[in-house]
């Protein structure tokens, strides 16, 4: 019995998309696990392995002991014994004490072993704030796995991608990093074509997802609905921005970023995490090494400023919002 | 189950176990009572305050009173306790305003009471990571000689609180290892209310917990953990030993989550409706007022006193949480680093030139 | 300490304890003795290339023989065996050409063996690792129906070795406590050497490692670990425990480390020689050279064989270590990822292009 | 009795700076405390706190159980207490088990409690590559540091800072993790004059180390001496480099830095960290946001190559070296 029942078009959450790309990978291939707290009966605290432990037994959605090194490594373990394991770590601040496991063991095994041990894992994380949740479950931790060779980094931004993009982090043999803008979960809806056999975009590709001739806006996980917005409010001031969701951020797509900036002179990258050492330190590097002469203006950084999540009061003044990318485009188009 | 240590039955009838019996006053004993009417109304309020939009979140404590409010008057005031979110017990007793523990739920800041002044840390979220640092704050009780000195206002210990769910963290075993390999004074308190989230007590440990403790080479004692004479007491003897310098001990306070694991969950996704039932017969609070009666050591004077106190509790975490303001928006950057980076200072002075470019068009959006 | 089981006293004589006890074939006696005197010229050939600059590093094992021999020994082929960076003993009983060990200690790999063909993991250096490996592989086995079968061709368990350091990492004992959750097949098996570097093991622990596992809910043994017979009938019977489905074991393999921690350490800073002189009567190969001759198990022709085999093997180590070739450059980017991004292919054109530009005015020194 | 003996100046490695400055700041505070693996009687394992537990005792030079994250948040309450832990990492790879007690208790803990709680503690960690270790012992982890806000990160260069710099971090009322260039530390010696109340150059600044007018040099930890090499090679070239030992990472002291550059138009930064979300794409973004107009060429970066750190027989390869900084300068110069 597949999610996807048998209509061919369903409108769905991001959390739906995740739940109907999880089960399908799950029904593709038998290796596939998943593993958590709180993944089973419960479906996890955002409900996106609901009902799989159901269907799929205890054995292949797996409630595990609470601690987060355990169950990457026990997930190493899985993998190297020919399993493909899903784990969900439940807020983004709570991946730390599985670090060590995620950067020195998960990282590393195919490299160590020459490519002896494959390592075919995929760390599901909810990341990013706006939800007023309390300190640790609003973090975006990406850079610091962007950082770390051996691990991919993925982020989707809408149902659709959640679909179809959870499958091919699956299907990859090496490790993926997968954040899930928790605040979209259950946000917006969008039409999803299940049962034909379509194409997505492969999972590395950065995709242009606005036109626009002035200014080009580099975006991710929860930023990309900003970015859009903010396209569509500038677009009323006569500016036209070009969008750009960067969904895989190691490897970085730097293809259509480059060709966007070489036309537009000018790049704004918005994202919650911590400015300082940010993704947007590295692409604003990358674009001025690769396109210095196309520049009209530094690329600037819009980002969740360099201090500790604030409390969720002050978390509105803390995130980057409409108005702090259209003043970042204001102030690269008066450079 | 032979293995709790009981004072006072589910039925409100005092025994006497060999090892930790106690004789305690009438005073004590209402004190106790009145102590656990007014944590469960603190978090009663809170709950209903979430529901009514004023907390985004509550981590209740419902049927876990006794075993707070025993650990916690246990405690000595040099006693240093570590908490995770949900000791809002304990603190109560450690003299916070319930009140200040509503400013993390709020969203309007981290904590609002000064650790070294309560004896109190602040809510730690990460699980277990709050029992480390009791072993080393231990550590330092040591280095500074108020250890086995036999002065009874001198002598300290810590107590670190977790829950069965965080007894699987690494940070926790290591902090047995640490404790026991310094022989540090410090009281584990695990509450064992049987569920982390929607995981059952059997995922974390196939055995009683209290029986970890001796692996590492320390005591580990399971005491009832709705009976709050019996926590008081155990409690009471591990600081004892802790102050006098003979180690730690894992105390397992064997309780139940009445409520949800915090007010965004639902807990009939994955319990059964009996357990709760069967629970709600060895209420803690009940067996105390029962017992209280049964010998005359309340009358309805008292009662109606205390339901007053409640009350006014009550209205007071209410109209408090209501008035409590939000923080200025710059608060952001308060308090990052002891030495604020200049850094830091032009991100902050960007940050209010920023909002000020609004202030002229929306002066009232920016003003709160 | 009659808690240690021990089937050859360090006399050499044979005892006979009540739950372990074992026969074996004078075939199987003869072979445990030669696997450890080749294990020990492993190792001394190794120390000896470290010595003659051929190695960067080497972990000695000395001492440590018959805790590895019979570890390793009571293996099935489908057994899996996740190591430290010592067990060259056991990696030698996998069929692993010691040859294959030396290229991590040497530069020019992080190991040279293929883990699932020999069933035996990559040296892991990151204390305690390792351990969660062992349980997530163990229960794929579990899910692949392999454990409690009945088929001894197909009933299989996991090793996972560490050492008396190793045992305060929060790793470990989440190791542990995944193991006891879902009773995986697994074997604890931990060299106490009684020393982390510097440390000894009285740093880690207070009380003996073995009774560790009974505060998880599983069972603990401690074994003489220079006895490798107990070694072999005690892992051997953990082992069966496993993949008759009955859950993990932990083995505390009591032994001593009588080198150094590694060639770069000076022992003689943090501990007495007496202890080490002490240790020496234990000698793991000693007491069965004596228990072999004595029964006349053994002749000369025998241990001239013997030698001859283990010349031959220090030979083999030597020249295939010096001629080891280091690897070509571009190796930094092999094998980063299973499916090589674009990202990384430039860099490594880069890289190449860069250094052409350097061949072009000094060809030889870019050869190599 | 002062390592210093009688004599005022000593010719010392940058080993024997850490020690006495380790030793000072034990002599001149008692709350000060040093822990970590082997600590004690072994001096660790590059004997950086040699001899101070027999001179200050075992309570005061403390040997920990094997677990980072046990000895980073036994001295997180330690700190609570009063104390001033000095926490030694033994080697750059085993950081990560401590990393959740770092980022989220350490580096928060001032902020959640509103500065009622100081965290003053300094993390050493020997870093970088270059001694033919096997895995882990090679890693530069400074840019996850230096992204975490609420952490101070600073690397010494040289004996005289050693000696300076660790005393200056343990007074600070703020964690610092404090970088040591290891295969520096028995290598170099220099004069250090410590009797007298000399006034070191302050902790959180960075020091313009050779005068030059083409290109800006910037370095930190092992790499500054190979900055250096790379300046008297460019000399005999004719081209003349600025270096600039950066010294702090985290809060970045860009005043030097943009002088500099605002001379030479060309900037080369160079770590041996991996280059892609290294300390070397902030400073780029940032020298290219304050100094657009001044650059001739975009900030060029220099580092490790985005792969795990090599095999020891490769590192040559692997870490930048004189040649590959002259390469991007010759690059810079060319563009
Ligand atoms: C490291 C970490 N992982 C996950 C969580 C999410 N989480 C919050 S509470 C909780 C369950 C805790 O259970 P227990 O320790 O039994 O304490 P209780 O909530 O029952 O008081 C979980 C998984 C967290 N806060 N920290
Ligand atoms: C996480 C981590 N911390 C520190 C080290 C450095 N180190 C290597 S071996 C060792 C001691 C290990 O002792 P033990 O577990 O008893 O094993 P043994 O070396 O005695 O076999 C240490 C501290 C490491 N490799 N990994
Ligand atoms: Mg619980
Ligand atoms: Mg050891």
């Amino acid at each position: 019995m597949s999610a996807a029942g048998t209509e061919t078009t369903q409108r769905i959450t991001l959390a739906r998309g995740l739940n109907a790309g999880l089960r399908r990978a799950m029904e593709d291939d038998d290796k596939v696990l998943v593993m958590g707290e709180d993944v089973g009966k419960l479906g996890g605290v955002f409900r996106i392995t609901d009902g799989l432990q159901k269907d799929f037994g205890e054995d292949r959605v797996i409630d595990s002991p609470l601690a987060e090194a355990g169950i990457v490594g026990t997930a190493v373990g899985l993998a190297l014994r020919g399993y493909r394991p899903v784990v969900e770590i439940q807020f983004d601040g709570f991946v730390y004490p599985a670090y060590d496991q995620i950067v020195c063991q998960v990282a590393k095994m195919h490299y160590r072993s020459r490519g002896r041990s494959k390592m075919p894992m995929v760390i599901r994380i909810p990341f990013g704030g706006g939800i007023g949740a309390v300190e640790h479950h609003s973090e975006s931790p990406e850079a610091q796995f962007a950082h770390t060779p051996g691990l991919k980094v993925v982020a989707c931004s809408n149902p659709v991608d959640g679909y179809w993009m959870i499958q091919q982090a699956i299907a990859c043999d090496d490790p993926v990093i997968f954040l899930e803008p928790k605040r979209q979960y259950h946000a917006d809806k969008a039409d999803l074509d299940v049962d034909v056999d379509a194409t997505p975009d492969p999972l590395f590709a950065s995709r242009v997802v606005r036109r626009g001739d002035d200014v080009t806006v580099l975006a991710y996980g929860p930023q990309v609905k900003i970015a859009l917005a903010a396209a569509e409010a500038a677009a009323a001031e006569g500016q036209s921005l070009e969008v750009i969701d960067l969904r895989t951020l190691s490897p970085l797509d730097m293809g259509p970023v480059l060709a966007s900036v070489r036309r537009t002179g000018r790049a704004v990258v918005t994202h919650e995490a911590h400015v300082n050492l940010g993704m947007g330190a590295e692409i604003a590097a990358r674009i001025t090494e690769e396109c210095f002469y196309s520049l009209e203006a530094p690329v600037l950084r819009v980002g969740g400023y360099d201090t500790p999540y604030p409390a969720s009061r002050n978390e509105e003044e803390f995130l980057p919002d409409l108005d702090r990318v259209l003043d970042a485009v204001d102030r690269s188009l008066d450079f | 189950m032979n293995e709790l240590v009981q004072l006072l039955t589910p039925e409100g009838e005092r025994v006497h176990p060999p090892d930790h019996d106690q004789d305690f006053d009438a005073e004590t004993l209402r004190g106790f009572y009145r102590d656990m009417v007014l944590v469960r109304r603190i978090d009663t309020e809170a709950t209903a305050l979430q529901r009514h939009g004023e907390l985004g979140l509550w981590a209740q404590l419902l049927g876990q009173e006794a075993a707070q409010i025993g650990a916690g008057r246990a405690l000595r005031a040099q006693d240093h306790v570590f908490p995770t979110y949900r000791e809002h017990g304990v603190a109560y007793t450690r003299g916070i305003d319930p009140l200040d523990l509503l400013g993390l739920f709020r969203g309007v800041d981290h904590g609002g009471w000064d650790p070294a002044q309560k004896h109190f840390g602040h809510y730690t979220i990460v699980i277990g990571a709050q029992t480390l640092h009791a072993v080393g704050y231990a550590m330092g009780m040591q280095r500074d000689g108020v250890i086995g000195t036999g002065d009874p206002d001198r002598d300290a210990a810590v107590v670190a609180h977790f829950g069965d769910g965080a007894s699987s963290q690494g940070d926790v075993n290591e902090a047995f290892i640490f404790a026991a390999s310094y022989n540090a004074p410090v009281v584990f308190f695990c509450q064992n209310n049987q569920w982390a989230i929607s995981e059952p007590i059997e995922r974390q440990s196939r055995i009683p917990l209290y029986q970890r403790a001796r692996g590492f080479g320390f005591p580990g004692v399971r005491v009832d953990g709705n009976d709050v004479l019996a926590t008081y007491a155990v409690t009471q003897a591990a600081l004892q030993r802790a102050r006098d310098g003979e180690g730690p001990t894992l105390v397992e306070a064997y309780t139940y989550r009445m409520g949800a694991h915090t007010t965004t969950d639902d807990p009939t996704r994955y319990r059964l409706n009996a357990d709760l039932e069967h629970w709600k017969l060895k209420d803690p609070i009940a067996r105390l007022e029962v017992y209280l009666r049964r010998h005359g050591l309340v009358d309805d004077a008292f009662l109606a006193d205390l339901k007053s106190e409640a009350d006014a509790l009550g209205h007071h975490l209410r109209e408090g949480c209501k008035a409590m303001p939000d923080p200025p928006p710059t608060a952001i950057f308060d308090h990052v680093y002891a030495e604020e980076t200049e850094e830091l200072r032009a991100q902050r002075e960007g940050f209010v030139a920023y909002r000020e470019t609004f202030e002229a068009h929306h002066p009232q959006e920016v003003a709160r």
